[in-house]
């Protein structure tokens, strides 16, 4: 029983991790401009990897009960800091990227409002 | 310049086809000799005392390589920094 | 007398301290000929001045024979030779490349097509 | 003991010690200026003396193999790997000392000439740290058995030379030159490396022995041996591949250009090594052997008169580098080409061998002590013009007799060294074809003509009133070309002492790919 | 004060990676231990003045970090939340976006820099300014309603519908 | 459990190829980071899903290495993107 | 599973030659620079997939950091501070 | 110039542990893969990564030329130190003179399949934390030169 | 001929920088051209020693089968070391030439000629 339960929240993750980095991709094929396509990117394919390195968490767990393998811990924490660091860079780099997209003059598509025009100007 | 555009086609394709030749002959994932580096992962524990063996490699077994290696990127530092120096007020050169 | 050892190079030989006591007694032998010269040579005089068919002397400067003006009856012959010669020098980095794939491709072609010969 | 220590790891010092120079001078010459001086001629003077004692060894011993990182140095080959070796090893043999001989002494000169003609120049603990690294590229590459270390320090090498040419920044012509000689060098490097991935794939060894030894010559070794040849007779600078040569040696600083002779040289060495030791009589002799001689021939030819209008006195001597260097093409390819004939041989495929070996130490002399001086000149005038120089000769007394030893002997008028091994190449050259050899004397008087008009715009004439103050240079730089130009005479009055101890051994370990495999692999022979 | 700081974490970090090597409380081997000190050392005097750059040493308290990993909860759910909000608009294409000005009133680094990296992973927001001196954040929200376009200063309302995180943040960081 | 992992790693390589075409049109540069800043994450997914696959457990440093690092590529982008370098 | 390894190869393979014509292709230098990162990440791994990690974590340090940050650098520094940003090659 | 405020923690947190990693890297070398080069370009990154977010100037100041320059000589001659020290134990340079010695790095390794042991492989660890050292310095020299390089002229 | 797939990939990112090399105007784009012709050498390099099937070579807990072999891959870690080097030297020359001369246009850059 809990055997299958894991295996279906396992598959159930690699299809979540998939599905969200697909949309991403799409994302930023389809979206208009920089800020937009920023948006798809950075999120969902963060969403995605983070869902995917669940998954592994969750298969390095079940072999690290049916093995006792100190490797597969390891390997399990590992992608703890993988998904911890992912999180961090993607997130700023994102926003590095907007700033700079900002500053070389691309103003968004379609802006409803843009408070920071005011500001700067 | 049409005539230099044509022969620096030849030029690159000659060298193409044989640049290209080997990966025709070739046989990819199966190599023709395995005597040295068999020998490597056989002993490469015992001589060594690693378990990465490409790490003995690099630095027991071919350390002097490794040695020229570290020159190299000296080099290259000792080059930025040459390029990038402050000169004095006079060094002045004539090219003629 | 491993000193006075001669040269073989395959066809003949050459021996240079022969050659070098020759060049001494030419030498000797030159000497004693300029000790024979006029000794009423003097400084300063009229003497020193060049005589160039009666005309002025020129100023020093111009004397001097620069060295772009040297040989230039033969870079002017070879002139044909030099108009293709030096733009092949053409300073740009591409063309260097180029000439050095192109000797390759050629070398390429001449040892894996059989052979010159 | 320390001696008996110093004499079984002659190898590996040979290289060590100027390496460790090398790091060290930059620390050194943060504490005082002098003491790095003095620091980089001890280091340079010390290399002299290890390749000195290396040369003893080899010509009195025979080949000697290091390895490096096994428990002694001469075993090879592990006892149970089946005679393959596996680790890095030196195969230093009479070729290999001949080499580091010329290159050490070169490069003694050059240091003692640069104390004091580089002294305008700013970042001189980069500089000294730079040439002590390209003398170990040099160093390396003549000595190393072992394909990719071969590589590496080919890179060492041109990556120095690259660095030390660009190194007068302040008007950007250096830089460019530089970067010139970087990409090309880098260029051929990388195919370089590529032949070695080529062999590896096949046999499975970087060892030159052993490579040797398994030869069969397939379509895959001849593409190896093209991407070696080409790429190594490039950084030689043979025509039509030479472009690099006249701005790279007119644009560094004269010392630089002295020891980049030498470099270009090792990578002669390269090409020298690679279709003797390497392939041997597997490989199609007779077509190589052509083509090493054409491009001897176009190296001499289209030197010489590329020279001849030239106006500026270094770009002049680069010219007339590539033409010295077809000199030595062109005997070694006339050995080639008749290496399967053991009777041609005999005649005079080894005279045109030994000569063309011959030059090379005589052309790193001879080539080096004339850029020496035209730096001299440099130092005082400021200028290298032809068209401004003129009647330096009544101060620069003793720059202008060593000009004219250079000059001299770079046009092969007897009795200076670059007589002897012409006549060599002249004569072993007649018997294999006659019109290479009048090519080569012809050669030859164009290369006195272009002398005799450096020599007559640099020294002679009156004094022009624009170089009142100039004097004589230092006593740093005058010993560095006194050395050169003592060499120079040395070996053109006894050019058949030279020819036995140093020039017919190295031809012959270069010829006979027998004994260097069985040096290292053992057995036979 | 600030290399000791930096040392410790750099050892947590150290052990995290190297779990699972030997028998010392079942996880790490001495020799693993003996080289993290070593390593925390070094990297604690190279990087502790820019670890602890503004002498600030409220992180040094363990219950913020408890915080800071329940905090994860919250923010996890916002992310999911969120995130089928922008899967809708990829497929739909139907975007209204701008840029409002956010004043969440944070002092320290390490509070804006939570917050920020928290509206940039939200999806539907994204940072593209900082104010230096007041730390308003300004934000690109791909949906803006009537409502928000009209404010001068956005609320953290609009932004996290369901938790409060600048309080959260507020009781982490300051 | 394993071809799983690596039917992920093909339908993740398969997402690379397709983030390229917004490399390959992209208008701007800031276009082209924002497909290179896709690729990188998709790429420690990937790195991550190979390594579980092949069973060599450690290789998982690979991506650890990776996601730190890239992070200082995109930084420099974009510092020179807004004209601060 | 040897054939989907082959098939991932196949597809990462492809990736670096699309990625390496980019280079190639692309006008504007920050963009080759950008176009040369996403090379370096599909390099690396591909040494990934032919078993080499050593080679793959150079490659990703080396190539995707710094080589990167050195041809940025570069290119700021041949360009002229008031034209940055978008400049087309001659 | 300095990046933002965000930009600029983000760096200030993230360098300690990139430094943890790439030491983590250096002194795994012979058990897992990396080694020296690869983890001293690690941490290399990470000053890059300080001198990206921050403005060169303040990072200077922190981190001189000088001190850079002594980093690297101090790595490559502890590397050559460290092969020289074999032939004065009368035996051949670069031979692993501490391998399976039994004291510092002495241990040996079984054949086969094992997990291994940090304390082994004689020299090796000593040559990763000495090229290490070269390569942090190396790289973080290069850079900064260059980004030197932008800024103004050669000429004082 | 499939198999071959990393070997042909290898051949052609070396052509591609070949080609870049030779063709293009912007001194950058051809340092960019040596950097791809090195990774081709790279690539071609580990291809190499590849073997079907096999695994790393480093010793872990996991059973082990067939290595790939290991020389191949520690030349070519020194390779791209080596590579890093030059290119880093290599932009700093195209630096100092744009600083000097204002120009990184090949043709332009050739004032030594002749």
């Amino acid at each position: 029983m809990i055997m299958f339960v894991t295996e279906a929240l396992f598959l159930v993750f690699i299809a979540i991790g998939l599905i969200f980095n697909a949309l991403g991709v799409i994302g930023i094929l389809r979206f208009p401009d920089v800020y937009t396509r920023l948006h798809a990117e950075t999120k969902m394919t963060t969403f995605g990897t983070i869902f995917i390195g669940l998954a592994a968490i969750i298969y390095c767990t079940t072999a690290f009960i049916s093995t006792k393998d100190g490797q597969y811990m390891d390997l399990g924490v590992n992608v703890i800091v993988i998904i911890i660091a992912l999180a961090f860079t993607n997130a700023t780099g994102s926003h590095a990227i907007a700033r700079a997209a900002y500053k070389s003059g691309q103003m968004p598509e379609k802006a409803v409002v843009d408070k920071l025009s005011e500001v700067s100007e | 310049m049409k005539s230099k555009e044509i022969l620096t086609a030849i030029i690159i394709a000659v060298l193409a086809a044989s640049l290209l030749l080997p990966s025709a002959l070739m046989v990819f994932g199966s190599p023709q000799n395995d005597g040295m580096d068999s020998y490597m992962i056989d002993n490469g524990q015992d001589i060594a005392a690693v378990n990465n063996i490409v790490t003995g490699v690099v630095f027991d077994f071919r350390g002097f390589d490794t040695l020229g290696e570290a020159l190299v990127l000296f080099t290259a530092v000792l080059g930025v920094t040459l390029m990038f120096r402050r000169m004095k007020e006079d060094e002045e050169y004539e090219y003629e | 007398m491993a000193v006075i050892e001669t040269l073989n190079t395959g066809f003949g030989s050459w021996n240079p301290l022969i050659w070098l006591a020759a060049f001494i007694i030419a030498i000797i032998l030159a000497w004693f000929i300029w000790l024979r010269g006029e000794s009423d040579y003097r400084k300063g005089t009229e003497q020193t001045k060049p005589f160039i068919s009666g005309n002025a002397e020129p100023e020093k400067g111009e004397v001097h024979v620069r060295g772009g003006n040297m040989y230039w009856g033969f870079t002017n012959a070879l002139e044909d030779y030099y108009e293709r010669l030096v733009p092949l020098h053409s300073g740009i980095l591409t063309d260097y490349i180029l000439w050095f794939l192109g000797v390759m491709a050629i070398v390429m072609i001449l040892v894996l097509g059989g052979g010159l010969i | 003991m320390i001696t008996g220590w110093i004499m079984e790891n002659l190898p590996a010092l040979l290289l060590a010690v100027p390496m460790l120079g090398a790091i060290l001078t930059p620390l050194v010459g943060k504490v005082s200026e002098k003491g790095r001086n003095a620091w980089v001629l001890l280091v340079s003077l010390a290399a002299l003396c290890v390749a000195a004692l290396l040369t003893n060894e080899v010509l009195s011993s025979g080949t000697v193999i290091y390895t490096f990182g096994a428990g002694t140095p001469a075993s090879a080959i592990p006892a149970d790997s089946g005679g393959l070796p596996f680790r890095i090893i030196f195969t230093v043999d009479a070729m290999s000392v001949f080499m580091a001989i010329s290159a050490s002494i070169v490069g003694f000169a050059v240091t003692l000439f640069s104390i004091a003609g580089d002294s305008k120049m700013s970042g001189k603990d980069s500089f000294y740290a730079l040439l002590l690294l390209m003398q170990v590229g040099i160093l390396g590459m003549v000595c190393t058995g072992d394909m990719f270390n071969f590589f590496v320090f080919l890179e060492i090498n041109s990556l120095a030379g690259a660095a030390l040419v660009a190194s007068r920044v302040d008007k950007g012509y250096a830089v460019e030159a530089g970067l010139k000689y970087a990409v090309l060098s880098t260029l051929g490097g990388l195919l370089v490396l590529f032949a070695v991935g080529l062999f590896y794939g096949q046999y499975d060894a970087l060892n030159m022995a052993v490579i040797a030894d398994s030869m069969q010559f397939g379509v895959l070794d001849k593409i190896a041996l093209v991407l070696l040849l080409v790429a190594l007779a490039m950084k030689s600078g043979a025509v039509p591949m030479h472009f690099w040569t006249p701005d790279a040696y007119s644009m560094a600083p004269s010392s630089v250009t002295a020891f980049l002779v030498v470099a270009s040289q090792a990578s002669l060495y390269g090409v020298f090594r690679v279709v003797f030791t390497l392939y041997n009589v597997t490989l199609d002799y007779a077509t190589i052997g052509w083509i090493i001689i054409i491009l001897g021939v176009l190296s001499m030819f289209i030197g010489v008169t590329m020279a001849i209008p030239q106006k500026d006195v270094k770009r002049l001597m680069a010219y007339h580098a590539v033409s010295q260097t077809g000199y030595m093409l062109l005997g070694v390819g006339v050995g080639l080409a008749v290496l399967g004939n053991a009777a041609m041989m005999d005649a005079f495929g080894m005279t045109a061998m030994e000569g063309g070996l011959f030059h090379i130490i005589n052309h790193a002399m001879y080539k080096g002590l004339l850029f020496l001086t035209a730096g001299a000149i440099f130092y005082q005038a400021g200028t290298r013009n032809l068209n401004k120089l003129g009647g330096l000769g009544h101060e620069m007394k003793w720059t202008m007799v060593f000009f004219i030893i250079g000059a001299l002997a770079i046009a092969g008028i007897p009795p200076f060294n670059g007589f002897a091994s012409k006549l060599m190449i002249y004569e072993s050259v007649f018997m294999f074809s006659p019109i290479l050899s009048i090519i080569a004397m012809v050669v030859s008087i164009l290369t006195l003509a272009s002398f005799v008009k450096v020599f007559h715009s640099m020294f002679m004439g009156p004094k022009l009133p624009e170089y009142e103050g100039v004097r004589e240079v230092p006593r740093y730089m005058l010993a560095g070309m006194g050395i050169l130009a003592l060499l120079v005479i040395l070996f053109g009055v006894f050019p058949q002492q030279v020819v036995d101890f140093l020039i017919t051994p190295a031809a012959t370990a270069l010829v006979d790919q027998g004994s260097y495999i069985a040096a290292v692999l053992g057995g036979g022979a | 004060m600030p290399f000791i700081l930096t040392a410790v974490f750099a050892f947590i970090l150290y052990l995290i990676i190297t779990s699972g090597s030997g028998d010392v409380l079942g996880l790490w081997s001495y020799e693993e231990i003996i080289a993290g000190v070593i390593v925390s050392v070094v990297a604690g005097a190279i990087s502790g003045r820019f670890f602890c750059s503004n002498k600030n040493y409220r992180m040094a308290n363990p219950l913020r970090w408890v915080l800071l990993i329940i905090y994860v909860i919250p923010f996890f759910i916002e992310m999911a939340r969120a995130n089928l909000d922008v899967a809708m608009r990829v497929i739909t294409g139907k975007i209204n976006p701008g840029i409002v000005r956010v004043s969440p009133g944070l002092k320290t680094d390490l509070g804006v820099l939570l917050l920020a990296n928290s509206i940039t992973l939200t999806p539907g927001t994204l940072t593209v300014e900082v104010d230096e001196e007041s730390g308003d954040l300004f934000v690109h929200v791909i949906n803006v309603n009537e409502k928000l376009a009209g404010k001068e200063i956005a609320d953290e309302k609009d932004l996290f519908p369901i938790f409060n995180l600048v309080s959260w943040i507020r009781r982490i960081a300051e | 459990m394993i071809t799983i992992w690596f039917m992920v790693a093909g339908v993740l390589s398969a997402l690379i190829l397709l983030a390229m075409v917004r490399l390959v049109k992209g208008p701007t540069a800031p276009d082209r980071v924002v497909a290179f800043d896709v690729i990188n994450t998709l790429t420690v997914g990937l790195l991550l899903v190979i390594g579980i696959g092949f069973e060599e457990l450690f290789f998982v440093e690979v991506a650890i290495v990776y996601a730190l690092l890239s992070f200082v590529g995109t930084l420099f982008i974009a510092k020179y993107i807004g004209g601060e370098l | 599973m040897i054939d989907l390894y082959l098939l991932g190869q196949f597809l990462v393979i492809t990736g670096l030659l699309i990625s390496a014509v980019v280079i190639y292709i692309l006008k504007d230098l920050l963009s080759a620079a950008i176009a040369f990162g996403v090379f370096s990440f599909l390099l690396s791994l591909e040494f990934f997939l032919l078993q080499a990690p050593d080679v793959a974590i150079a490659e990703a340090g080396i190539g995707a950091g710094l080589t990167t940050a050195i041809f940025v650098i570069a290119i700021r520094g041949t360009t002229s501070p008031v034209d940055s940003g978008e400049e087309e090659e001659s | 110039m300095n990046m933002s405020r965000i930009v600029r923690s983000t760096a200030n947190i993230l360098f300690p542990f990139i430094l943890v990693f790439g030491f983590y890297i250096i002194v795994h070398g012979h058990l897992t893969p990396g080694g020296g080069f690869q983890g001293g370009a690690v941490a290399a990154t990470g000053f890059v990564l300080l001198l990206v977010a921050f403005s060169p100037d303040i990072i200077r100041d922190k981190f001189s030329f000088n001190s850079m320059k002594y980093t690297e000589a101090l790595g490559l001659l502890l590397f050559i130190i460290t092969a020289f020290v074999a032939i004065a134990l009368g035996t051949t340079f670069f031979f692993n003179w501490l391998a399976n010695g039994g004291i510092i790095f002495g241990e040996s390794v079984a054949f086969g399949a094992n997990p291994g042991i940090l304390n082994s492989a004689g020299t090796i660890p000593l040559m990763n934390v000495a090229v290490g050292i070269e390569v942090i310095g190396a790289m973080g020299l290069i850079i900064m030169y260059m980004l030197s390089g932008i800024e103004g002229g050669n000429k004082e | 001929m499939i198999y071959n797939l990393p070997f042909i990939a290898a051949g052609l990112i070396i052509i591609i920088g070949i080609v870049m090399m030779v063709t293009k105007k912007n001194l950058i784009r051809i340092v960019m051209g040596l950097a791809l012709v090195e990774a081709g050498v790279n690539l071609f390099l580990v291809a190499t020693g590849y073997i079907e099937n096999g695994i790393a070579p480093i010793f872990t807990n996991s059973p082990g089968g067939e290595m790939v072999f290991p020389t191949v891959q520690a030349m070519t870690l020194t390779n791209i070391v080596i590579g890093i080097a030059t290119t880093a030297l290599l932009l700093s020359f195209v630096m100092i030439i744009y600083k000097k001369y204002g120009t990184v246009d090949v043709d332009k850059t050739g004032r030594l000629k002749g």
